[in-house]
């Protein structure tokens, strides 16, 4: 079983991450399989925060005595590692907000507000997919009802997967923009880009990619995807909370106009008027998170160190187990694609009839912490007809023995309420 | 938290099903997704029948079960003293440990004390209560409409 | 000197901050007077940031396993415990941003898209000040073009005080929203609410008060302040960099619409449409600074801990030092009140012709942080004729000594270039 | 940073004020408001004068003096190169460091190498580099007019 193919070293991945030697109800160490939430922060991250506010804190740019120009320095530094890790052409494409919903609601409002060609109005459609996280649809939905701009979306097949069959119907002279998940936080797909980047291409639409479950987990080129914008998030990719990224190309970023107002995004101010910073200060209003952004530097570090393509075969093959080992559980039905082709690693399933609540209750009990509910993918559930998923999901140090812990886990829970 | 009486409340649910009613409400947990439809049926100041279906967890479900047991018969003051203890469990955050606490409110709330650990869950809090708020606010359409 | 009255004993104070024993310039202790701009961290808030992720990292609401659990109880703390630093009614009065210009912007905006009595629209006014900071001017310049609303504001007195004697004709029948700082962070002028609130409430307007530079060296009362939305942000206060804080009235976040849209604002979603989450969480979307969070909440138990009072005191004396010692230096010009009355510990001044560039770049040489250049407050200087200015400015570990290199140091500055 | 070359230069700039001349500009650096009014006049190929007037701090002020004496009298390939070799020099971050690779320089820069520490403050390149985009701009357009 530790035989799996392409497995890394989590014996030495898991000393880096000091929550795993956690323990809970009395003695019992933490299986944590709730990855697509959040992931845990390697050691290697916590120095450079504990560094920076110790040694470096300033506010950034502008400064001229040495804590400011160390703490630019780093700020701008983590720019370009987050530029060099995602294979941005330019460091100035990168954006730093908040999470992942700051920079897909940047790109909704930018779109809401621009001047033509760019503008989304009540003429003007918007595409989404049904498999979106709600970061991804409430954002056009505002936006849609803000403007009068109509949003449309593809539906799923039975089996988990986009439904593209009427991609020509959905995607139209009239798509302004085209906005979909890479990965799937609760069913696991992985989406076919490029069938919907050239038929968006076709009509001159914008496309936007959320890639906040595949940046942590896979090599992730913002350029071989050809996308127009690509949302990420700091905390599922070993970095802090509290940091996003928005990669946008140049040209938009520079075309577009500003969102938040504020310090750091002008490049003058009177009282009767301003003008802005070019990208990406323009979309950087305020003192921004920088031990944050520094953090996420050290994230990319980290994981670049290990590999990307390293890390994807390793939860490729922990969840080719997994979802083998879970199919063997009487009852247990999978939620997205059974198998691990175009597939990420969270794994969602139903167990009989008993609720997604009492399983991940009792998973906990036993020191197993999935999560359960809609994943913040309510239409998805709403779609298969289900009130809620328990989802196991799985990172780079994830083990099989973990699966094996959570395939025990789930026959306790089934006795349980047997 | 899964104390065997809340465990047999879900397994052997009492009076589970619909049943004819003065009033009827639909209450949803949009955090989770559990539903109850609830019916209250009142004779004068007596509980006389409290009827539902829904779906949820089990915390949900033994809830409802023990609702359904509490309640049935009971005149009108008593239940709603007995639903405002049910909810002072629930909100107290598993404060209430000491044995002779409970004990003391075992005498109002018989099989509904069962629940003292769920109070520690924030998470599950709700579930326990939404057949509790379902047949306030159905009982309160009942009263309302009986008046009008 | 060490005789003010009102001195905290920073000599225990200065042990809590690890950078306050950094070196530069081959051996210089840094002497940190750039405290506007941002803060310095206490031990006990990098403590809280470690603890919370080597135990407890996870992300928050509907999580059941223990991970979660203690995680949104850490962060819904952290909440309790702001609500209680600024005397807030309500804990659910307390929104989470990334800074005080998130904090701004989202009045704003929720203003912007508001249905009546709040909506801004082209028959309505704004009022703001002269010396604000570029973060509460730029997102009313930008609600006023997209609304076509008129933007107005407060002048200032030739001595750095706010220009009410128009009050009445600034602040009309028309005017929905009058947002003013309560302490400036270049002049450093403490403003007068009450006569401001009074007329404001007089004609119906909403107040916002920008409390950023009042927050970490006062006691901040929310209700005395009688405002309906009280901005401020983490790392000026002894927190960490990517957390801010809206303050607004209970009914108002009640009434008022949703800003950004994403996963922990909604309630309920389908495709068609969704339903938001009540307040505070409706402003939360997507996942929260969490740690940055449980970082401020610690920051707030250290002030608290200290006494907002006492730090006022502490503040109030070394200002008063200050603004003596550096009316002493010959070609030295305060910008902003002259005395330590009504005022808090930004102190911005000119020195003769010398570029403060060159002034902050000399003082740097001898290992003292200012800021210089115009503070993001670029109206106060086209309004004092001056291209920017030196700033130094006081937290509670400042002391009189401090005080006293700055002076030697600005002497070593006029040498230099004299 | 503070080299006695651009002290000297500060204290006592050379060719300041405004004089007769092909074209001006007017730039600014908005971030710390440093401002300077530049005019070039040529004569054919050759930098007759370069006079401005501004405001700033001291690298910016020294920097136009620089300018000044380094680029009147020189023709304009010459010029140019020595535009350009200063735009390196202040783009490379402190990285030009070893005495022979300055020394180089210095050929080319003459006073001007003394910006090299300069390069090194990330907050100060824009001064230094203010009145040289200033030239830049304004030979462009004296160009331009004389081919008009
Ligand atoms: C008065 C004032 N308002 C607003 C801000 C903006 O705060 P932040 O940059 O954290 O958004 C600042 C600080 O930069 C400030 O001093
Ligand atoms: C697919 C997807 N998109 C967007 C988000 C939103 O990320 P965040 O909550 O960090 O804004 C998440 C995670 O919650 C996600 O899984």
């Amino acid at each position: 079983m530790n035989q799996l193919p392409g497995l890394l070293d989590t014996e030495a991945i898991r000393k880096d991450f000091p929550i795993l030697d956690r323990t809970v109800h009395d003695g019992q160490k933490v299986v944590y399989l709730d990855n697509a939430a959040t992931s845990q922060k390697p050691r290697q991250v916590l120095d450079a925060l504990n560094a920076y506010y110790e040694r470096h804190n300033a506010n950034v740019h502008r400064g001229v005595h040495v804590l400011a120009e160390e703490a630019t320095a780093l700020y701008e530094g983590a720019r370009d590692k987050v530029a060099a890790f995602v294979n941005a052409p330019s460091r100035d494409e990168v954006v730093f907000t908040k999470n992942a919903s700051e920079s897909l609601n940047l790109v909704a409002n930018m779109l809401g507000f621009a001047d033509e060609p760019y503008r989304v109005d009540r003429d003007t459609e918007i595409v989404i997919t049904e498999m979106e996280h709600h970061s991804n649809i409430v954002p056009w939905q505002l936006l849609a009802q803000r403007t009068g701009a109509k949003l449309k979306w593809f539906g799923l097949t039975d089996d988990g997967r986009l439904d593209l069959s009427d991609l020509d119907e959905v995607i139209t002279e009239k798509t302004k923009v085209v906005s979909f998940v890479l990965v799937s936080n609760i069913l696991g797909t992985h989406n076919p880009v490029e069938a919907i980047v050239r038929r968006a291409q076709e009509v001159g639409a914008l496309v936007v990619v959320d890639a906040s479950q595949a940046a942590p987990h896979m090599p992730l080129d913002v350029q071989a995807l050809q996308a127009d914008f690509v949302a990420f998030t700091g905390h599922k990719m070993a970095g802090p909370t509290g940091i996003g990224v928005l990669w946008g190309r140049k040209g938009l970023l520079d075309d577009l106009p500003p969102f938040l107002g504020g310090g750091e995004m002008i490049e003058t101010v009177s009282m009767h008027s301003s003008t802005y910073a070019p990208a990406p200060h323009k979309f950087e209003a305020g003192t921004p998170p920088i031990a944050q952004a520094v953090g996420l530097g050290a994230a990319v570090d980290y994981l670049a160190g290990i590999g990307m393509a390293q890390i994807e075969a390793h939860e490729h093959a922990i969840t080719g187990y997994a979802l083998g080992r879970l199919q063997e559980v009487p009852d247990l039905k999978i939620i997205g694609p059974t198998t691990a082709e175009e597939r990420g690693a969270a794994i969602s399933f139903t167990l009989g009839d008993i609720h997604p609540h009492d399983v991940g209750q009792v998973l906990d009990e036993q020191g197993i912490a999935v999560r359960v509910g809609h994943h913040c993918a309510r239409p998805v559930c709403l779609r298969y007809g289900i009130p809620a998923t328990t989802r196991a999901s799985f990172y780079l140090y994830s083990t099989p023995g973990e699966v094996d812990a959570l395939v025990d886990g789930l026959e306790y829970v089934r006795n349980f309420f047997g | 938290m899964y104390q065997d009486v809340i465990l047999d409340h879900y397994k052997h649910p009492h009076g589970r099903g619909l049943r004819a009613g003065d009033a009827e409400v639909h209450h949803v947990n949009p955090t989770c997704g559990d539903e109850i439809t609830l019916r209250v049926k009142l004779a004068g100041q007596t509980v006389e029948d409290v009827s539902y279906e829904g779906q949820g967890c089990s915390i949900s479900q033994a809830s409802a079960s023990v609702l359904n047991e509490l309640l049935v018969g009971k005149e009108l003051p008593e239940a709603q003293r007995i639903q405002e203890q049910f909810l002072e469990l629930m909100q107290s955050r598993g404060r209430i440990e000491r044995d002779e606490d409970l004990a003391a409110m075992e005498e109002v709330l018989e099989d509904a004390v069962a629940f003292a650990g769920v109070s520690k869950y924030p998470a599950r809090v709700k579930c326990a209560l939404l057949s509790w708020m379902a047949w306030k606010d159905a009982t309160a359409q009942a009263l309302k409409e009986a008046a009008a």
